[in-house]
């Protein structure tokens, strides 16, 4: 076959990893996505993130989704496009001084909104992680067992949120939505029907006849009959076939001009 | 209910209890912690704790009944009492406050699935019919449902369809916009909202719509207030009749 | 765990409270049988139970927040304790005794990283939308999450930005507050040091005017400040789009 090229890729792929077998192991399943690969890759230089350097950060990115791709890990694009744009901004940072003149933002700027950025994620990470050592309920802290029911006077008498009035909803419409929505099945005359039906017919045909004429009619397909145009165009096919099997022959006079059709028997 | 002469016996028990049986007994006097602790358990237990379940769980060898006094002491003036019952004790109310629970004792109720469905489709389809409703649920509304929902004051007659009978529409009122905390009734979440907190599959037919709720029925006669109180009336014979159909 | 500082500050301020405003309040010292009161009904609720609640019960003019600051005292050292939750007060038991209580401990089920990502977000900067949510995190928040968070009832949807595109807040709820034992959401950790350091901008600041990586669709080239506002409102125009469909 033609893919010989990418079974190639694969054999290369397969004795790869056979021969590099003990490298890193790459895992870019265990990262949502590359502010949380960026922010792993800063913790484990142990710098304060306010003073990393952006620079060192967005080689070490480089170089991860460099062995990544080298070992044909499927990475996200997500993931591509933040080495691109760490590529850009790393060669733009390395730029001498004075730059040429340019609308775009000072890469400084850029480097410090992405150092912001990871700052922010660390810290709503620590803000999750420091709720959980807070005393709560019913793991450090007990409410009375048997309350006598005493609640307060602005409490609400039902148990009903707004979550719970839209999963009502949602639940309601979506009920409806799935159980009457039916995509109308395409009315086809099908080939095998045309054939099986056509080459009965052949059998029985002692001249020429016109193609068109031998169609089904309304009483024979019942109500749901298919358009005219795949009951023309499922014939046209089957009688092809079976004259190629031998069973019939056809001829047409002029282009556009009606398709004849005879029984093979019939010939004299 | 409960019999002060039988409680000061009960107290005076317990309070000689260690002292009859200093000479059997090794108990010592119950520690402060014993009793912070048989204080927590009586209070976290969803039923009256024997001595047995005590003990298990206070330091070995603390003298339960003592401990037990030491706490009935400490509440006697409180607004709640250590009580026994059957041999086992709990926390209860001071018998001369009942008064104060008497009357505020209410679970909370689970609103009907019917009347949550029937809500959040006047909330979103309003001014809607009761036919309308009746449409999208597609099972019938019942007149409890609706009454009900009258009663809490969230849902409220808007007016009329100008549509053949005449039908009167539903729409929701302001205690309702307060209870589920929304600022106005296009705060409602549409369909992209409710698609992203994934309470509706991404995978809807494409003609899949939810109506605007801010938007004004042009195609009904509005209710002003007086009109509103003459049409209840209306509204309640004319849903028995429409119901007949 | 417990911050001893925090509290004492709180018991100081609740026993400061009556006597600053002494001047202006005509409350008198909370009478004994008021203590009791508030004490009984703290006791026998079923859920914290806020100043309102309680000064309709107690007898009129009655200093709620003294009357709360006298039982805080008289439980400093018990096994059970007040505390403040979401603005409204609970007994529950010392934190040093749960160990005793193991057996209906229950352990916290672990949120996933992303889940507890997504709840402090929300906690923080509240009132939050999910593209900002998205923006802090630089990835797609999933629909799992936000669904599972509803279902804990620690979140709700607050209303709408008034912004272009109207998109839908999410907030934390009482029930977030009173699980976390947070007096108020603004006792969240650290919260203070996170507003010093601008980091509860869920927009960047104003002076990082860069083109943001994570809104980049494809493979090209940085925006520049000016394609990135087409962008945005590209974006917007699209989200409007997949309301009306």
């Amino acid at each position: 076959m033609s893919d010989l090229f990418e079974e190639d890729v694969r054999f290369e792929a397969a004795s790869d990893a056979e021969e590099t077998g003990s490298a890193l192991i790459l895992d870019i399943e265990g990262w949502e996505g590359p502010l949380h690969l960026l922010l792993h890759l800063a913790r484990k230089n142990k710098v304060d993130l306010a003073k990393i350097s952006i620079l060192a950060l967005a080689e070490q990115y480089l170089v991860f989704i460099e062995q990544a791709r080298e070992k044909r890990l499927d990475i996200a694009a997500e993931y591509l496009v933040m080495a691109a744009w760490l590529a850009y901004l790393k060669s733009r940072l390395l730029l001498p001084k004075p730059r040429p003149e340019s609308d775009e933002p000072e890469p400084e700027m850029m480097a410090a909104a992405l150092a912001f950025r990871l700052m922010r994620l660390d810290a709503m990470r620590a803000g999750g992680e420091a709720l959980y050592e807070r005393q709560l309920l019913k793991r450090d802290v007990f409410e009375r067992g048997a309350p006598e029911g005493v609640r307060s006077i602005r409490a609400p008498q039902y148990e009903a949120s707004l979550f719970d009035l839209l999963k009502a909803y949602a639940g309601t419409r979506e009920k409806f939505a799935f159980s009457t929505y039916e995509p109308e099945k395409p009315k086809v005359y099908s080939l095998e029907v045309a054939r099986a039906r056509l080459s009965l017919l052949a059998k029985r045909l002692t001249g020429w006849e016109r193609l068109d004429s031998l169609l089904p009619g309304d009483d024979e397909l019942g109500p749901d009959a298919p358009p005219p145009a795949s009951l023309m165009a499922s014939s046209l096919l089957a009688a092809l076939e079976i004259t190629k099997d031998g069973e019939a022959a056809l001829r047409q006079e002029a282009v556009y001009g009606p398709i004849w059709m005879r029984g093979q028997e019939g010939r004299s | 209910m409960s019999d002060p002469i039988a409680e000061a016996i009960a107290r005076l028990r317990a309070r000689q209890g260690p002292q009859g049986d200093a000479a059997v007994s090794p108990h010592a006097e119950p520690s402060v912690q014993a009793v912070r602790m048989a204080e927590a358990l009586l209070f976290a237990a969803a039923e009256p704790l024997d001595a047995e379940t005590l003990a298990a769980r206070l330091p070995a060898g603390t003298d339960i009944p003592a401990t037990i006094a030491r706490l009935q002491e400490k509440y006697a003036e409180a607004g709640v009492r250590i009580s026994e019952v059957g041999g086992r004790w709990r926390f209860e109310t001071a018998p001369d406050l009942a008064y104060l629970l008497a009357e505020i004792r209410e679970e909370p109720k689970k609103l009907s699935q019917a009347a949550l469905e029937t809500l959040s489709i006047i909330a979103y389809h309003q001014p809607v019919t009761r036919a309308e409703i009746e449409e999208i649920r597609g099972v019938a509304v019942s007149k409890g449902t609706i009454d009900l929902l009258f009663e809490l004051k969230w849902i409220r007659l808007r007016g009329r369809r100008r549509s053949p009978g005449r039908p009167v529409t539903f729409g929701t009122t302001d205690a309702f916009l307060e209870y589920f905390g929304l600022a106005a009734i296009t705060d409602l979440p549409g369909l992209g909202d409710l698609k992203a907190a994934g309470l509706l599959s991404s995978r809807l037919p494409a003609n899949f719509d939810i109506p605007d709720p801010a938007r004004i029925g042009d195609d009904e006669d509005p209710f002003d207030d007086e009109d509103s109180a003459h049409f209840h009336l209306d509204f309640l014979e004319g849903a028995e009749e429409e119901r007949e159909e």
